[in-house]
């Protein structure tokens, strides 16, 4: 079955973005498809490559690059809620005039778009948030 | 045709388990996940509205969830079911469609 | 097999407090361009959306409940709110926004996009989607 | 010796406004801000919690917050009294502390 | 006039779902070496913070329950944890971790640092303060 | 009077961040003093240079860089609530191993005793949060 993933709250912060990636191996591993993973609201967040967390924690965005490379899964992040909220990568940091990014690998910004066709396309949606 | 509804927030502070209880449809289940495991214990304020909707709506709890707020089965209502991040996954592949109450 | 779906947008917070109202709807308008069939509930804190009124001026935050009113134009007009939401705030369906659409399938007929329901209809609702996006 | 409290939440879906009523004192004074503006709303459900605390805690709301909102004074509380952003200041200066119900 | 402020540390949500009790604590910490006069309040969802078993394995995060019996080390003895809350969970006293200090002015005897209070005796201690800190 | 402030949440998710200016503002006109405002949780999100909110919006972290560099406001952002979530002065990037940095002027990354000392040393504490 194809499952679409939404993420809406930052790392850290809320548990949504844990408990989404707990839930996306799993249904992985039981041979589902998770084709895309959409980062909304605060879930933006999560793809800042800049987040240095305590040696005993977690590392949220590490390992969502690892686990969408390593399956093939689309990380999208709303270039709305990202351009809000600080989140850009090279691209949009030229097109807006900022002198720096911090956008992960793995993740890629794209329209809002990319989150109703994963609605349409999938046949599960899940919602992770606060 | 049946939904999956997950709540994530305490129902001690927050209406979002109520509000879900108040709009499920007999065989619906209801997941607690988060801070929504909560809804769980046994002997709390909202025991009765648990208990209330379980005969025509099943309730889960998320194992790790559960374990991490220090819930263990013998705290939990006996109508709480629960499940791992795998049962979480066939709840949402045996039900129609998953509606959070964030 | 149509490849239309059923998307509802439920809407269960109030607006400026916090930025999911104003994203739900960003949502929404988006979507629109996607032609599903689509609907919106406001239940709870979400009815708070729609009130009429509502003037940001100075807490500096932009006012964006005119926008409710462009839905229309959008084919966006199936808004359901929660009767019972109304009344445990002290609010009845006179203290929302008039939001209508043109009937294109009635020779454009201006009717009501705001349908008033009681919590089992707004649970009979949910149950006849395809993807239930919350806010 | 008294305590300003403010409450930023909306009180139908969070108990963060009957929490901070239930922990006030005779004198004290509550200032709803954001979406804790909606607890002035006159006919609600936790209408009779905010009249009941009144005698004895006043009770204000900031108004740019209300206007916000859609809660102009004939949609408020009689109990309720109104201040800006200076008037907020004047509360937090003229209470001993201030305790936010977060 | 004394330099020592009375500090109060308000602890109104539970663990893990959001991080607040975690920052909390981390402030607590710090906050010791600054010799004030440090409280802890835990009502609400807060009570859960100190609940006993707790298991943090399967979901991947830090179980900092036990940075709660190290606050003694730090001169931090008073965590009130108020009885209405407990009980409207299903709790009660014995569902909590033990945690204890040593008593510098009574021969370093052991002592319990929490103390069980009413919401009328919450409130009284609320009232005390000279800066609240709420998370 | 002296008061302190801190603000709890991230910029546009929550209005802490605007209430929490518009209160210092108005304290400020009146003739009070507010020598810190300090940055916790999701609070550190609002020191970002790279937002970029849509035209017709106000700029949060604008407006505060703006208002301390006009009244001498001490903008503390929390190191630790700041490295998990990936907010990083230049300083801070070199020593983390990090090629980028976001930190906006007028902010400055510093530890928890500088809300601690706030604390001790203002006259009322004001906390903006959700």
């Amino acid at each position: 079955m194809k499952l679409g993933v939404v993420v809406s709250e930052g790392p850290y912060t809320h548990q949504a973005a844990d408990t989404a990636y707990h839930f996306v191996k799993a249904a992985l591993d039981k041979g589902h498809e998770v084709p895309r993973v959409f980062f909304y609201h605060d879930g933006v967040n999560v793809s800042t490559r800049l987040s240095v967390p305590p040696q005993d924690e977690r590392h949220i965005q590490q390992n969502w690059t690892a686990l969408a490379q390593e399956k093939g899964i689309d990380l999208v992040v709303c270039i709305a809620a990202a351009q809000r909220r600080g989140l850009l990568d090279e691209n949009e940091a030229k097109r807006q005039g900022k002198d720096s990014n911090n956008i992960a690998e793995g993740f890629r910004i794209s329209g809002l778009g990319q989150l109703i066709e994963m609605g349409i396309q999938t046949d599960r949606l899940v919602m992770f948030g606060d | 045709m049946s939904t999956l509804h997950t709540v994530n927030k305490s129902p001690f502070g927050n209406g979002a388990l109520l509000s879900c209880i108040n709009h499920c449809k007999p065989g619906d289940a209801v997941l607690l996940i988060e801070d929504g495991v909560y809804g769980a214990l046994a002997g709390s304020v909202v025991e009765h509205a648990v208990i209330t909707c379980a005969p025509s709506v099943s309730i889960y709890v998320l194992e790790g969830d559960a374990e991490a707020r220090g819930i263990g089965p013998a705290k939990r209502l006996p109508d709480v079911q629960s499940v791992g991040y795998d049962g979480f996954v066939d709840l949402v592949a045996t039900h129609d469609r998953t509606q959070a109450w964030l | 097999m149509s490849e239309t779906k059923k998307f509802l947008y439920v809407n269960r917070k109030a607006p400026y407090g916090t930025i999911y109202a104003l994203e739900s709807l960003e949502v929404v308008l988006i979507g629109a361009a996607f032609e599903q069939d689509v609907s919106m509930a406001f239940l709870d804190d979400g009815v708070f959306q729609l009130t009429k009124g509502q003037n940001t001026e100075a807490i500096g935050v932009k006012n964006f409940s005119p926008t409710f009113r462009a839905l229309g134009d959008y084919e966006v007009t199936k808004l359901y709110v929660e009767m019972e939401s109304l009344e445990e705030r002290g609010l009845g369906p006179d203290d929302l926004q008039e939001i209508t659409y043109e009937d294109e399938d009635d020779d454009w007929e201006e009717k009501p996009s705001i349908r008033i329901v009681s919590r089992t209809e707004m649970a009979d609702i949910m149950a006849d989607q395809d993807v239930v996006l919350s806010f």
